[in-house]
């Protein structure tokens, strides 16, 4: 099994047009095939992620080739199976452990934030929890407060595991070979809404073109999704699409944006945010978490650190600190929609 | 059967008619549900949108139980909320326009099927498994200082029974005696995994014993037999006499969620003959507490208030998108 | 019981010095008693809350008074005991539940965040749950890294409840009153530096002139804790007490620094952040918790947003996204010290 | 006893030398905690800071059950993990700079008392209580995957076993067949709570039956009795029968911390007389094991091996605060 090793220092190269083109979610599952068969210590366990194929179709047909030794059904319990991924990572294994949906966190996040996140440290280092722990994202489909977080500023806020949200399937599948092989725990997060399931909503980005061979795609770096020079957009997960998407309609207006994926938010790549905003000197972030005491502001607050001057423009697209609604109406309100970063944009070239 | 003996023929015929209303309200949802997200299930569409956990094959547990409720009494559900609410008598028109996300709804659209909340019969649900328990306590140690005789249930499905709140609720309420009663509806499956890979005992009334209270596990999903086991569980709670467990061995008559292909499923073959409402049905004929015609006239009737509740859903207005961030205080406003 | 009400819109008026002075500590106690003798409604549970008192002394008295009926020991299950708060607080009851420390978070942060603080958007303001929530955070004190955390800015992240960080004995009694009084959730977070504790180091300020009535102090509103017009600091909870220390000192120095103690970050008083850097049009956010993606970020991304030429300079003095560590030396090099708060400020009038 | 006739003379002394080796180490922590924190007690100064959890009474669980292990079998441990980590084989001065804060500690002075860790005897321990129930689950998962007969061992107090973790941790070794013995030490108390204001039932081992494994109950706090349960259960373990639970009624002879004054403490006045230390020594003296003399060469020689490591760690470095930032990551830094 050979794997292209991307340097921290090198963002990936895109494959040509024209190639094999794959959803997120079989993206996600080739890596984890992949990975499986590379290293014995793989496995996933999770709610549904056998027979059923994952809720997200994040582990589709792995049981068929790897069997319910290596693909594990577990209890609703997951405290003890999010710790027994850590257990089973101190010893030398690489679990991959699903939490089905990442609002599910309350019910078990001890283990991931005290336990999974800090033994390295508390250890000084002589204990690693190389596993990932996998989980879904988001809302647009009507699943209600308690199904459609996204949360990301949660666990990035509290130290010692990475995360990564990619965007498309190129970089879900570079992320997750990146994280099984990576020593430290990582929490891979994947919106629903670029899974590209048949039956949810989804950007037409969310099926796009990915080798067929491991690669990584290296976790801490932001890709520029579209140069421009009249402002910038900060962004990850499906709102990277929405921003794309808006930048594509204004562009025949002259208004040039410049879109950044973040990717990774821990660690979170300052530099590139910093490089874009130099260019332009407006930022906006767009982000499908809550706004308050998060991602927006900790992106915000970093150009406005590190250069006091430079920004001309700053706001944000985000969830107005409000629990999802269920009614349509009210969550597209809420959520970061291309109308309202459409809006955010006219507004800060006013 | 003695369940038989303990119950007058009105009080059948209603359990009965009550079953037939909630199947009949679930048929519509999954009839709306569906109505307009093809060609191509799309999740997010339709006047009905989201995840949608039907109950049809538990209305036995619901109306066993909740016939001996008031609406003074609380009730917490799950995700798979209907059955429950509508036999605990939370408002079928209000209940169907929060399902249908309309401003008139139970929570004015903001909630959706599985955060119907209605105050006026105690009753709320969640859609975090295992994490209606505790709340439940709370309105037990309410009624409980208030020195009444009122009891809270708290419903969860088997595969939620493995879930820490599961634990912690039950001892804590077996501690402080509250008046709760815990009812588990086994339908044999959380989502596609089956009881015995989610679960290390074959009941979960055995696990009553962990906290020193009642546990009893009715086996043949029949009204009647929830009925008994749960009269006594809620006369002991009313008494002051503390929390029991009762394990209900359910059917899962549909999928985990409208849109489940259920292919993981190895029993779906038998599903459909163990169907309890016509089981139910041809027995009260049988011991001549309904007529033929009456089954008939007794679906007509719930039809006829299904109905209703659903045009009134529809009739309703949307919630504006101007007000969605109202609510997130009862005072001051977000900074 | 006559009860000084604070309008919304006024600072409540600091005592006379020469009044009664309380630890934060008796002030806590002092406001639950008032309150349980004035609403029978009104019930404190948690674990060591009765004839221990509280391991912070948050109750300490109080089963003597109100016996084990009023003031409940509970087992250690934290998700059952807070759970049990929402209910009898959607049945009207006004429930103070104490967790020992903000670090047990994890164990039962559903029925917070998922729970306490959305079943009243949710059921479309229809269903009430006016619980306080009372919990100590911080360290300084070897607790190690699960028992040294203030994680307030997870609180404040995610929508539906009311976070407020008392610094002094007078806000706490009244921000204490004004929690039991509300009818939302209120999380009520005191640090266990500012308690007064006969145990632990203590800053000075944590014995105060309380009065002996009760009072409130206004759920939302900052306090300039200390006027100044060359730097901002805003801050919070024990970080407060060693900014004024470094403010007294460089005042010598002819560095007239602004101190505004928050109190309350939800709701956020963006406003008083506002109108003290228009006048100084420097910031330093010093904050005990994590650094990245919580309050220090929003504070500076606030006043970026709305006044995008107004700061220059802004920085951060916070824990470096790092667990706590357990060793001295280690720990204070991570918690935001007088040192470092002096530090930055040099750097920011250099 | 039959207990006496299972274990070979030198057996038993050696449970004894470990008793004592355990005493003897929280008796120099005793003082080492309180000796540079006086007058006016503040938990945060001294050499040794912070909150401090000795197990002195404890000493039989751990002794009784590590007796069966070996270094490649895993423990997890609490709050309360000196006793536990000792009898495991932790290395006694790496582990005491740890507790004194050092660069030469467990956890090069990061982790502290409640955060041991050991990759050489596969030992952790943790401060949130039932949370080194799951990852324990882990480490017997990836030992019985390794076609291995190492077992991992999770231990938690009475007052614990109410967390949701003990429920759901059971249940998941239960239904894998995890090569786990659950240990709960009752000590009777937590902190101030005693175990029948805690635990809705009488012993902990009844719980067992919720998840069909087997549970016993040591009610003497006597090493042999729990060599003997412990004995029986690793076996199990061993051979592939999956999980046990066993709980011992054990006897916390201070407080829960040290500066915990105890007023709550009803049983206070007789503690000191049910020491297990002085009950052992006598037995083996009257069964002729060892010397009048021998308890106090065991004794002088634990206190050699204690005094070292209480040295060595005094000596130790303390952690440079320009490392502060070190470890947080294995790979990578933050950005
Ligand atoms: C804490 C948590 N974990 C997982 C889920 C996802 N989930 C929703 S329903 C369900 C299955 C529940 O099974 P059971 O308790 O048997 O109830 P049933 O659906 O059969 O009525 C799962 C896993 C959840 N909602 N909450
Ligand atoms: C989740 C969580 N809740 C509360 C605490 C605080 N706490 C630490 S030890 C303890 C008592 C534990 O009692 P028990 O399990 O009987 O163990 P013992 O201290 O008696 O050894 C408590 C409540 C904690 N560490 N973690
Ligand atoms: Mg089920
Ligand atoms: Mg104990």
């Amino acid at each position: 099994m050979t794997i292209v090793s991307v340097q921290d220092t090198a963002l990936p190269v895109e494959p040509e047009p024209g190639t094999r083109r794959l959803s997120t979610a079989k993206a996600i599952q080739e890596a984890l095939a992949q990975r499986m068969r590379a290293d014995e210590g793989v496995f996933v366990a999770g709610e549904d992620v056998g027979p059923y194929g994952g809720i997200f179709s994040s582990t589709t047909g792995l049981i068929d080739e790897f069997g319910p030794q290596r693909i594990l059904d577990t209890p609703i319990s997951e405290t003890a199976f999010i710790g027994l991924g850590i257990g089973a990572a101190v010893e030398g294994m690489r679990p991959v452990i699903e939490l089905m949906f990442v609002d599910f966190f309350g019910v078990c996040f001890d283990q991931i934030y005290n336990h999974m996140a800090k033994i390295h440290y508390e250890s000084g280092g002589n204990v690693r929890v190389p596993m990932v722990l996998m989980t879904a994202t988001g809302g647009g489909y009507s699943d209600g407060a308690q199904h459609s977080q996204s949360l990301w500023g949660t666990f990035a806020h509290l130290p010692g595991m990475k995360v990564v949200v990619p965007s498309n399937p190129y970089d879900a599948k570079g992320l997750m070979t990146a994280a099984i092989r990576s020593d430290d725990p990582v929490v891979y997060m994947f919106h629903k809404g670029v899974m590209g399931l048949g039956w949810m909503k989804k950007n037409p980005r969310s099926i796009g073109a990915v080798p067929a061979e491991e690669y990584e795609v290296p976790i801490g770096k932001a890709r520029v999704a579209r140069e421009g020079k009249d402002i910038t957009i900060v962004t990850l997960s499906l709102s990277v699409h929405h921003s794309l998407d808006v930048a594509e309609k204004l562009a025949g207006e002259g208004i040039d944006i410049e879109v950044v994926d973040l990717r990774s938010i821990v660690p979170l790549d300052r530099d590139a945010i910093l490089e874009s905003v130099r260019k332009t000197r407006k930022l906006i972030v767009v982000d499908e978490d809550y706004q308050s005491f998060g991602l927006t502001g900790e992106i915000i607050a970093t150009v406005a650190e590190r250069e006091p001057g430079l920004l001309t423009h700053a706001s944000r697209v985000a969830v107005p600190d409000v629990p999802i609604p269920y009614a349509r109406e009210l969550e597209y309100a809420v959520l970061p929609t291309p109308a309202r970063i459409e809006a955010a944009v006219r507004e800060a070239m006013a | 059967m003695t369940t038989q003996t303990a119950l007058a023929a009105d009080q059948r015929r209603e359990l009965f008619e009550m079953m037939v209303l909630i199947r009949t309200f679930e048929e519509a949802m999954l009839r709306e549900y569906h109505a307009d997200k093809s060609p191509g299930f799309d999740i997010g569409a339709g006047l009905v949108p989201g995840e949608m956990h039907l109950s049809a094959g538990q209305e036995p547990v619901a109306v066993g139980v909740a016939a001996h409720l008031t609406t003074d009494d609380a009730v917490t559900a799950t995700h798979r909320p209907h059955h429950i609410a509508i036999a605990h008598g939370v408002d079928m028109r209000a209940m169907t326009a929060e399902i249908f996300g309309r401003e008139t709804g139970l929570g004015r659209g903001r909630g959706g099927h599985m955060h119907l909340f209605d105050p006026k019969t105690h009753f709320s649900c969640s859609g975090i498994i295992a994490e209606g328990l505790p709340p439940a306590l709370g309105q037990a140690f309410a009624f409980q200082r208030a020195a009444t005789d009122r009891v809270a249930v708290a419903v969860t499905g088997e595969g939620s029974a493995n879930q820490g709140a599961f634990h912690e609720s039950l001892n804590l309420a077996a501690l402080w005696k509250l008046p709760v009663v815990f009812v588990v509806e086994d339908n044999d499956w959380g989502i596609s995994v089956p009881r015995a890979a989610s679960t290390s005992v074959p009941s979960n009334a055995d696990r009553a014993a962990a906290y020193g209270i009642p546990g009893v596990r009715v086996e043949d999903n029949a009204v009647e037999s929830v009925w008994q086991a749960a009269g006594e569980a809620i006369g002991r709670a009313r008494a002051g006499e503390g929390p029991s467990l009762i394990e209900v061995h359910t059917l899962r008559l549909w999928g985990h969620f409208e849109g489940d292909a259920q292919g993981y499923r190895s029993d779906l073959a038998e599903v459909a003959g163990h169907d309890p409402i016509p089981t139910y049905r041809d027995a009260l004929i049988a011991d001549g507490v309904i007529a033929e015609g009456d089954a008939e006239a007794i679906r007509a009737a719930a039809s006829d208030r299904v109905e209703d509740a659903v045009a009134y859903a529809k009739a309703s207005p949307v919630p504006s998108a101007d007000d969605a961030l109202k609510y997130v205080f009862a005072e001051g406003a977000r900074a």
